[in-house]
């Protein structure tokens, strides 16, 4: 079937999982409101979180998941014409879709026990999260400057309000606050990024943007500013250094089911907005932000993993170790060529899979709340839970790139990414860099393995309730078969590049 | 007249910033950037002139957006107000380093 | 298994052995295997024992041995063994010597066993070489090694770890034939380090007292230094001739390498290296004296009679390298000369029986390097063999003494030394037969007329003499000098030894009154060896007598048997040295620096020593000697003998210590300081620049906004400008 | 005419900016506030977008401004002064990062040749536009058709915020 | 023999099988019962050995190429197959894995008391990565096996090892993957290299051995490759993770780590550093660097071994010494050399690993290992006293053990190229003596003073067994290495004539006599190139 935007009705068969999503998500909404949770009266009721009150609607929501992920798959049958569409039906968006819509389903499935322990409102959470997804998915599927930023709005709304979710918890509102406020004030420099493109160029469509920029019809000194100020509403999003400083906060504070969702989920289509917008659009003129990236990748991957080896709250820790892979994947930004933005693809898809998963373990070891975080209170847990450790030494070893996991297969291919492009400097930066995030991962890895508990009962309150088992062994056997049958998946990813290409035809040397 | 609107916007952004920077309340924090924004908008409306009446569509968005993030962030201020009674943002710091 | 086969049967013979005439060797591999399989078998028993005595150990006690004298139960095997492969690999020698004997060989036999390492580029079989040169050492070793194993028998018989002693001593045998049989010098070098190896245990044998267990490390790491010259010279053949055989070598070597050529003269020099330290030659003798803390027949064979000697087997073997390097020559006569005099020198205030001896055997080896590196290898040879003869009867005697007095000092629960000549004297009474054997002996080394050494040294110091006037001697003046230090020291020999047996056979018995009534003489398994090995000391001499001699009155005009015979029978082996040596030098001289013939000197010499042998036993019987307990520490120039010149304390101060000063500034300063030190501190620096940058993370909002623009600020200035 | 009018209202918006981030109290920075999105409004019928200036005033100034104060009010800041401004030489250095940002943009837009007045060609597509649709027209007519992604989304984005707020706002679980 | 591997179709299949099996009985091993998971890895590995011994026979000696090779593709984008093969190189590498691992694990029965099963299950694991490393034939396979080692022995350093385990593997793990990145990174570039040159990507190493490299790029590789190694060897200044491993590891850890871990920076040396990079190779300033690194290492590791209160510690340092004589060996360039280093791997994978598996049976009865806390233990452990002796020569290379042969045939193809280091380097046989008898004296002779000593048991059965090959392999290397050198002669050759045919070249072009020491690398491959 093609699609032919022309006529506007086309765009409900085009958006049709984001549709279906924000029409689940109020739907979730209103059972949550109206539904019994919402009453307040049975969470002193101690039946299984995984199928007990309130937590039915996040089951609710993973089907919803389900049927906007099948739509996705539809999506792939149908063909668009011309290129002047605000959204892309393009096998880049999909693949990205599929990103968010693994990453919000395993975020879901090791919630349900910490919305129940917490008391959260869950109608209002899961379909938040069912919002935030929608909304990263206009963002990878905008091919135009405003409904990119639209659906930019509609992701970080949902995540500010889920980060201050739990109200109860000062850090909860802390994060919030300062997500909100910083989010907003680089909204505003992104804005004004896209303000002065459109200046430049006349157009906010990508496309329309990248021919007029690659005939050198657009008015430099709006364009260059515009891409100076989009790159650094983007830095943030991502959180690269020096635009991060929001992340460790915002991680350690917020609920840790949120952090593990926007970790994964806000800088996943943060980077896929990245690529569109500036290996499509901004193409031609990449002589002008290719040594900000260069400089903003290096620094990032320096910074964070120094930062983060003197960290001892894990959650925060974590929040260094997102930070530093915003900067591996900077690095596939910068490099700028197929290979590096399929490896970016291909990476993301890991980086979802193996951080909600560490997450996982750190919410089970938190008592599905926020108050086990130290890294000293992993001592002694692989005697008590070794599969749940092992689980957690695997997630690690794939963050820290190891051979065997998905993480090295991204690593690797990010490296090659960066290669193609001659970034020799960049990548022995990153490769030094990942020397120095071996410490911090494997600290977590030495407090479990090689300590003794400080006292017996230190593990015994750490519960892994169904979904999370769920999405554990889900997360575990994805990085591993990443990691050691990575070819379809690869190839999966090099296609949906192929796809940008041919259709924003923007990438190195295709030009339309 | 064009240039000159976009340095007005370009001067009511930095005093904007420069509000964000200075302030402690949260609140007016916020309203600078509620100024940002704005900003943007006369920047919009101004380009408008140059490229076509898109930009005027835009700054429709972009006060739904305004107003979209005045909701929440007005709702997350009085979470924390609740949590510390205060809006002073040196208050909040109990996620540092 | 298939080695021990091999090693019995497959002769095959390599192309260059092939001029053999009419020689049939008899299983050369058996003398090898013999000493071998002695050690398995020993080795076996040893543990075996081992471990049942260390069970009584860890029971708390000693396991029994059965009551003194007996001979416990653990020893009969061994006692059988030991000596008995030895007795077995003698007997295969003469057979093949005798076989030698009625065949005329002018190349030597090689006798193939397996190729040991073949690299493609480097090749080197397990081969023996039969000729004129490794048959007389397998003589002496297996002859004299037999010999001092029945002795053993004797008096190792109340030790507790007797299968032990003669597992180590067969072992020794093994690489000591191997030294002296193996085909090349890799295979040399085997023996080398082995009969090394099997020195540091035999000294060690003790291994419960540190100071011996000291010593065999330090004989091992001496040792070593040697060795090290040996590896270099080794490879600085390869590079020159592409194998290490001798054959192949020594073929090549007069055209490869030019006559004192640097190349040259750089391998000998290294090789001569080794043999210093292996000959406890100076510098790296020191550790010989120490070695006498091994048990006696120990220091009889290895320290006396066979390993000690190897360097100047090593040396002979090589004539054809050293007599291309006069320097290196030169070198190696000069460091033996000043041996032989600085040993003897120490030798003259000691008062230890096997110290005396011990620096006897240096100051001897340095004779017989004297002789190598004057060209006249076959005297080097001849020397060595009488002295294994005589030196081993020397220190198996006092080994008989040391027994006694053992015993007699045990059975009083007395501690004095039993080794302290000065707690001897007047034991002619109670030991005759070593007294007698012991005076031959003494004789001997003395140089006195018809004694073995009297031939032998004599030949050596002559040499020296006729080389030092050779038409185009190297340095002519040099071995004038050479030629005088050695009769010096033959001098001194002679007063030392006489020193040594008045001190403990003559005058009064200073052992104390109790202990005197357990003094008797050793047994007939001790006595026995003596006696044979005083026979050798005796008449050993006659087997090389200089023609000059042999037909004036000292020859009694002809009555002596034969005619230079040892030098007739290597000949094949030092031909090639000998050519090279008329070539470059000419004719020897006939006369000695001062004029003089050769009779007239060996007269001069022998009425010298002989004056010294009977005024110092007039002398030195009148003299009072005090027993250990109250003699006073000798004053003067007395002292520095007595300490050996400071030798050991020099070595001390100028390389044990600084070297493990510099060991330990290397660990603690280096190693764990800096490189490991600027290791920890990358880490540390690391942690440190990230607890630094997260101190920007204030948890301050207006900072985050700040960085935050101040990053924009400079990106924007980037891409403006 | 329209020039001097465009510089005194660029002139109070300026001011009020000011007035905005260095005012005593939250209550006189919001009118402050106030004051210059009535400038910026003034300066869009300048800029002939007519409508965009009746909706800055009603919705942003009359809506959303209205709900900061309803915040301040609730909250309870609106008496009190406690002095949130920091110390001025504190900021210095925030001054010195602004200004060189507002010299940078100004720079760059100084240097970008953007025709003269306002007479683009785009310029004059507005106008016809105006003319044809009126105000509202010229607006609506692009919304509805290529704009109309979008305008969906907008709805999504306000409904999420207002879960978002309520969620985070209501008093009790 | 031949007829029996006929028979059950001996072939390729069996280097997968020996990669795989480890893993196999690694899930075995954690399924099996805590007490019986130490009999279940030891018959496994035993079982692995037996496996490799057909290697031995299946193994043709005259041909130097890869031998039951086989290739299938892994990751096709990137070409990356999944391709293992042995050659006369790899073949006694692997030979020595499988024979170490199950003397290893018998050695662990009484040392490892907790968490049995995962300690078996990560040896086996270790097992199946080094052989790994030593089978691939494709370079990223080959780093996905170098880096996969790390992690098993990370764990058995930090888990099971001594008080300062957790600094030691951390230590080990940084220092070595560090290296290890930086190859990642030369891997790269030869990969861009090879892709851009032929057209198709691929790793493997037969396809990357043509790709052509000016001689900068090939210093700049080298580095990085060498850098890699050489941590991994570990040549002086890089060594001093090892000491701290070593020590703190549990007695199979060290073992392992000495007999086979270290090896595999000598391999990569002479796998993938001379064949890959032969300008650089052998560039005269490269080599000198690298010989008087080694040369430092023999002597200076002597040294420091010399002063070691800490017996374990000692032997570690002199792990340093005798990887030194292998890196002599290998860049004397010369067949006698690299013929040596290979004996040198293999004789100090065989005495090193039993002087540990000796200390730590030490260590099991007297809880020390301070040489200063023993003295005299001869008397009432002969047997292990002899053991230990015999292994204490082969280990400073007494001629008649594995030892000399590999030392002697190193120092030689060193002399032949680089005389002065040879000498030098000689040296360090006399530093060998030097630091190894003080510490026998120490421990085993001497007066038995100590009470805690004269309790001491003498080797027990299952220590016999397995001390017993060990020792015999080093005496039997030492009188008849000769199966051994053939085999590996071939390959050898093959790795030398690649050095010279493909440096000849370049070095024509490139490296005019004069220019040599001077070439300082003009234009790294990157910044100036840096475009999109």
């Amino acid at each position: 079937m093609e699609l032919d935007f022309s006529r506007q009705l086309h765009y409900v068969w085009a958006l049709l999982p984001e549709i279906i999503l924000c029409v689940w998500g109020m739907g979730v909404l209103i059972a949550g409101v109206s539904g019994p949770a919402h009453r307040g009266e049975d969470h002193a009721v101690s039946e299984d979180p995984a199928f007990g009150t309130g937590s039915g609607l996040g089951w609710v929501s993973l089907v919803g998941l389900l049927i906007a992920a099948f739509f996705n798959g539809w999506l792939y049958t149908l063909d668009e014409v011309g290129r002047g569409a605000v959204v892309a039906v393009d096998d880049f968006r999909l693949f990205a879709n599929w990103i968010f819509l693994g990453g919000a389903a395993l975020s879901i499935l090791i919630s349900f026990t910490y919305v129940y322990r917490n008391r959260l409102q869950a109608g209002e959470f899961f379909s938040l999260i069912l919002f935030a997804t929608a909304g990263m998915m206009f963002m990878a599927g905008a091919r135009d400057l405003m409904l990119l930023f639209l659906g930019l709005e509609v992701m970080s709304i949902a995540v500010y309000a889920l980060t201050a979710f739990n109200r109860r918890d000062r850090r909860g509102a802390e994060a919030g606050l300062k997500y909100f406020l910083l989010g907003a004030f680089a909204t505003g420099f992104f804005l004004y990024g896209i303000a002065l493109v459109y200046g430049a160029t006349g157009s906010t469509n990508i496309d329309t943007i990248a021919a007029v920029v690659s005939g050198g019809r657009a008015r430099e000194g709006f364009l260059t500013l515009g891409i100076a100020l989009m790159t650094i509403g983007f830095a943030f999003k991502v959180s690269a250094v020096p635009f991060h400083m929001w992340t460790p906060d915002v991680y350690e504070g917020a609920p840790a089911p949120v952090t593990a969702f926007m970790s994964v989920g806000v800088k996943a289509a943060a980077f896929v907005a990245f690529i569109r917008v500036f290996l499509v659009g901004f193409e031609s003129v990449s002589d002008q932000w290719y040594p900000v990236l260069w400089w903003l990748a290096a620094i990032t991957m320096v910074g964070a993993n120094l930062m983060a080896l003197s960290q001892t709250n894990v959650k925060r820790m974590l929040a260094y170790s997102s930070v530093a892979h915003a900067g591996y994947l900077l690095v596939a930004v910068a490099a700028g060529n197929e290979t590096a933005a399929a490896g970016m693809l291909f990476y993301l898809l890991v980086y979802t899979v193996m951080n909600v998963g560490a997450f996982a373990v750190v919410i089970g070891v938190a008592h599905q709340g926020e108050e086990r975080l130290q890294i000293e209170d992993y001592s002694g847990f692989g005697r008590k839970r070794p599969e749940l450790a092992v689980f957690l030494t695997i997630f690690l070893l794939s963050l820290a790139g190891f051979p065997g996991t998905g993480g090295f297969m991204g690593k690797i291919y990010l490296l090659q990414g960066a290669a193609e492009s001659n970034l020799w400097y960049l990548a022995t930066i990153l490769v030094l860099t990942t020397v120095a995030s071996y410490y911090y991962y494997l600290r977590v890895a030495w407090y479990m393995w090689m300590r003794e508990t400080t006292s017996e009962d230190q593990h015994d309150l750490v519960v892994t309730p169904l979904p999370m088992k769920a999405a554990l062994i889900i997360a575990v056997a994805v990085v591993l078969y990443l990691g050691i049958f990575p070819s379809s998946m690869m190839e999966f990813a090099r296609a949906g590049v192929e796809g940008l290409g041919a259709l924003g035809g923007g990438l190195l040397g295709v030009h339309p | 007249m064009i240039t000159e609107a976009l340095i007005l916007s370009a001067i009511l952004f930095v005093v904007g910033t420069f509000g964000v920077l200075v302030r402690r309340n949260a609140i007016i924090m916020f309203l600078c950037i509620e100024l940002q924004l704005n900003a943007v908008n006369l920047a919009f409306v101004a380009l408008s002139r140059l490229v076509g009446i898109d930009g005027q569509v835009f700054v429709f968005f972009v006060m739904t957006v305004a107003a979209a993030e005045a909701a929440v962030g007005l709702a997350i201020i009085i979470s924390i107000f609740r949590h510390y009674e205060s809006v002073d943002v040196n208050n909040f710091n109990l996620l540092k380093w | 298994m298939t080695i021990f086969s091999t090693l019995l049967t497959s002769v095959v013979q390599e192309g260059h052995g092939g001029g053999g005439g009419d020689f049939v060797p008899f299983l050369p591999g058996l003398v090898v295997l013999l000493p071998l399989l002695g050690f398995v078998i020993n080795g076996f028993l040893a543990l075996r024992h081992a471990r049942r005595s260390a069970d009584a150990v860890r029971a708390g006690g000693e396991l029994d041995l059965g009551g003194p004298g007996e001979r416990p139960a653990t020893h009969t095997l061994p006692s059988l063994v030991g000596p008995g492969v030895m007795l077995l690999a003698f007997l295969v020698t003469l057979v093949n010597f005798v076989r030698m004997l009625g065949s005329e060989l002018h190349e030597p036999m090689v006798v193939h066993y397996w190729t040991w390492i073949d690299t493609g580029a480097f090749h080197v079989s397990a081969a023996l070489q039969l000729d004129q040169l490794s048959m007389v050492m397998m003589m002496v070793v297996t002859g004299v090694g037999f010999l001092i194993h029945v002795f053993s028998v004797g008096y190792m018989k109340d030790d507790p770890g007797y299968p032990r002693y003669f597992a180590y001593l067969n072992l020794f045998v093994f690489f000591m034939l191997v030294l002296v049989m193996g085909s090349s010098y890799p295979l040399m070098f085997v023996g080398w380090e082995g009969v090394g190896l099997c020195s540091y245990l035999l000294i060690g044998y003790w291994f419960s007292d540190r100071e011996k267990a000291d010593a065999g490390k330090k004989a091992f790491i001496v040792n070593r230094i040697g060795d090290f010259g040996f590896l270099v010279a080794m490879f600085f053949l390869f590079v020159t001739f592409g194998t290490l055989d001798f054959v192949p070598v020594f073929h090549d070597a007069p055209d490869a390498l030019v006559y004192g050529g640097g190349l040259a003269t750089a391998i000998s020099l290294f090789f001569l290296l080794g043999a210093t330290g292996k000959s406890a030659q100076i510098p790296l003798y020191v550790w010989l004296p120490d070695a006498m803390a091994g048990p006696t027949p120990v220091s009889a064979l290895i320290h006396a009679a066979t390993m000690v000697t190897a360097g100047v087997y090593m040396v002979a073997r090589s004539s054809t390298l050293f007599a291309l390097s006069p320097v290196g020559s030169a070198t190696v006569a000069g460091i033996g000369v000043l041996t032989a005099l600085f040993a003897a020198t120490i030798a003259l205030k000691q008062n230890d029986i096997k110290k005396v001896l011990a620096y006897s055997t240096v100051s001897q080896l340095g004779y017989m390097f004297l002789g190598v590196g004057v060209g006249a290898y076959a005297a080097g040879v001849f020397h060595l063999m009488t002295h294994a003869f005589f030196k081993a009867l020397l220190f198996l005697g006092s080994g008989a003494v040391i027994h006694s007095m053992h015993h007699a000092l045990h059975h009083t629960h007395n501690h004095a030394d039993p080794q302290d000549m000065r707690n001897m004297g007047g034991l002619r009474k109670y030991m005759p037969i070593t007294w007698t054997v012991m005076w031959l002996a003494t004789l001997a080394i003395a140089g006195i007329w018809p004694f073995a050494g009297f031939f032998s040294k004599d030949e050596i110091i002559w040499q020296t003499a006729a080389f030092g006037g050779a038409e185009h001697a190297p340095f002519p003046g040099l071995y004038t000098a050479y030629w005088v230090i050695a009769l010096a020291a033959a001098m001194l020999t002679a007063f030392y030894m006489t020193r040594l047996m008045v001190m403990t056979f003559h005058g009064s018995n200073r052992t104390g009154s109790a202990e005197e009534k357990h003094l008797h003489e050793a047994p007939a398994v001790m006595w026995v060896p003596l006696a044979v090995l005083a026979v050798l000391s005796t008449f050993g001499g006659w087997i090389n007598v200089p023609e000059a001699i042999r037909e004036s009155f000292l020859g009694g005009f002809g009555v002596l048997p034969m005619t230079e015979w040892l030098h007739h029978w290597l000949e094949p082996v030092t031909a090639t040295a000998h050519h090279i040596q008329e070539t470059n030098l000419g004719e020897l001289s006939h006369y000695a620096p001062f004029g003089g013939g050769e009779v007239a000197w060996a007269v001069i010499s022998t009425v010298m020593a002989l004056v010294i042998v009977v005024a110092a036993s007039r002398v030195l019987v009148r003299g009072e000697v005090k027993p250990a307990a109250e003699d006073a520490e000798p004053t003067g120039f007395g002292k520095v003998l007595y300490n050996k010149w400071y030798v050991d304390e020099l070595y001390d101060r100028t390389v044990v210590q600084p070297l493990l000063r510099l060991s330990r500034f290397c660990w603690k300063w280096i190693d764990a300081f800096l490189i490991d030190g600027a290791v920890n501190a990358a880490g540390l620096v690391a942690r440190g620049m990230g607890w630094a940058g997260s101190l920007f993370q204030t948890g301050n909002l207006n900072t985050y906004a700040f960085f935050f623009s101040l990053a924009a600020l400079v990106i924007l200035g980037v891409v403006v400008f | 005419m329209v020039d001097i009018l465009f510089y005194v209202f660029a002139a109070v918006a300026i001011g009020s900016a000011f007035g905005v981030v260095l005012a005593r109290t939250p209550v006189g920075s919001l009118l402050f506030m106030v004051s210059t999105l009535a400038s910026v409004a003034a300066t869009y019928v300048l800029l002939e977008a007519h409508f965009l200036a009746a909706i800055q005033i009603i919705v942003y100034a009359g809506a959303i401004m209205v709900l900061f104060l309803f915040v301040i009010m609730l909250l309870n800041l609106g008496h009190e002064y406690r002095r949130d401004l920091k110390a001025p030489l504190a900021m210095i250095p925030a001054f010195a990062v602004v200004g060189a940002m507002a010299g940078f943009i100004a720079r760059v837009f100084r240097a970008t040749d953007v025709g003269a007045g306002m007479m683009t060609e785009a310029g004059r597509g507005i106008d016809a536009a105006l003319l044809e649709h009126g105000a509202v027209g010229a607006i609506a007519q692009p919304l509805f058709t290529d704009y109309i992604v979008h305008f969906e989304v907008t709805g999504i984005l306000l409904l999420v915020a207002i879960v978002g707020a309520l969620a985070l706002a209501k008093r009790s679980v | 023999m031949t007829l029996i591997l006929e028979a059950i179709g001996y072939g390729g299949w069996a280097l997968h099988a020996l990669v795989w099996l480890p893993v196999l009985g690694m899930l075995l091993v954690l399924r099996s019962e805590e007490e019986s998971a130490k009999h279940v890895a030891f018959w496994w590995s035993l079982g692995v050995f037996v496996l490799s011994l057909g290697l031995w026979w299946a193994f043709e000696p005259g041909w130097g190429g890869m031998q039951l090779a086989s290739s299938t593709p892994w990751i096709p984008a990137w070409g990356v197959d999944y391709a293992l093969g042995v050659d006369g190189i790899s073949l006694f590498m692997v030979l020595l894995t499988t024979f170490t691992t199950p003397l290893a694990i018998l050695g662990s029965y009484r040392y490892i008391g907790k968490r049995q099963r995962a300690f078996y299950a990560l040896m086996l694991l270790l097992e199946a990565g080094v052989v790994g490393v030593f089978l691939a034939t494709d370079v990223f396979l080959f780093y996905v096996f170098f880096e996969l080692t790390l992690v098993p022995m990370y764990f058995i350093v930090g888990i099971w090892g001594g008080e300062r385990r957790i600094y030691a593997a951390i230590k080990f793990f940084l220092y070595t993957a560090f290296g290890s990145l930086l190859m990642l990174v030369g891997i790269l570039y030869l990969f861009m290299k090879a892709k851009t040159m032929l057209g198709v990507p691929t790793f493997a190493l037969a396809e990357l051995l043509q790709v052509p490299l000016s001689g900068t790029e090939q210093l700049w590789l080298f580095s990085a490759f060498a850098l890699a190694f050489s941590i991994k060897v570990p040549l002086f200044p890089l060594h001093t993770w090892l000491p701290d491993a070593h020590v703190e590891a549990p007695t199979p850890g060290s073992v392992v780590l000495a007999a086979v871990l270290l090896k595999m920076g000598t391999y990569g040396f002479l796998r993938f550093l001379l064949p890959l990079f032969p300008v650089a190779s052998q560039h005269p300033t490269v080599v000198s660097v690298m010989m008087v690194l080694a040369v430092i290492g023999i002597v200076y590791a002597a040294w420091v071994a010399a002063v070691q209160p800490d017996a374990k510690k000692l032997v570690a340092y002199t792990s340093v010494a005798h990887m030194g004589f292998v890196v002599l060996g290998i860049f004397a360039l010369t067949l006698n050399g690299i013929q040596g280093g290979l004996v040198v791997m293999i004789s100090h994978g065989l005495s090193t690993g039993a002087l540990f598996l000796l200390l730590g049976m030490l260590y099991e009865r007297r809880h020390t290992r301070e040489i200063e806390a023993f003295g005299g233990v001869g008397r009432v452990a002969p047997l292990f006293a002899t053991a230990f002796v015999i292994t204490a020569l082969a280990s400073i290379g007494l001629p008649g053990t594995s030892g000399f042969v590999g030392e002697f045939l190193a120092l030689l193809g060193t002399f032949e190229t680089h005389p002065t280091i040879a000498i030098v380097a000689s040296a360090g046989v006399i530093f060998a003596a030097y630091y190894m008898l003080p510490m026998v004296q120490k421990v085993f002779f001497n007066a038995l003073e100590k009470p805690e000593n004269r309790e001491m048991e003498d080797l027990s059965g299952r220590e016999l067994v397995i001390l017993t090959p060990l020792v015999a392999l080093m005496i039997l290397v030492g009188w008849h290495p000769t199966p051994i050198l053939e085999r590996m002669e071939p390959s050898i050759e093959v790795v030398l004539e690649r050095v010279e045919e493909a440096a000849a070249p370049v070095m024509e072009a490139e490296m005019l006599p004069g220019s040599e020491t001077s070439h300082a690398p003009e234009t790294a491959p990157t910044t100036s190139s840096e475009t999109d």
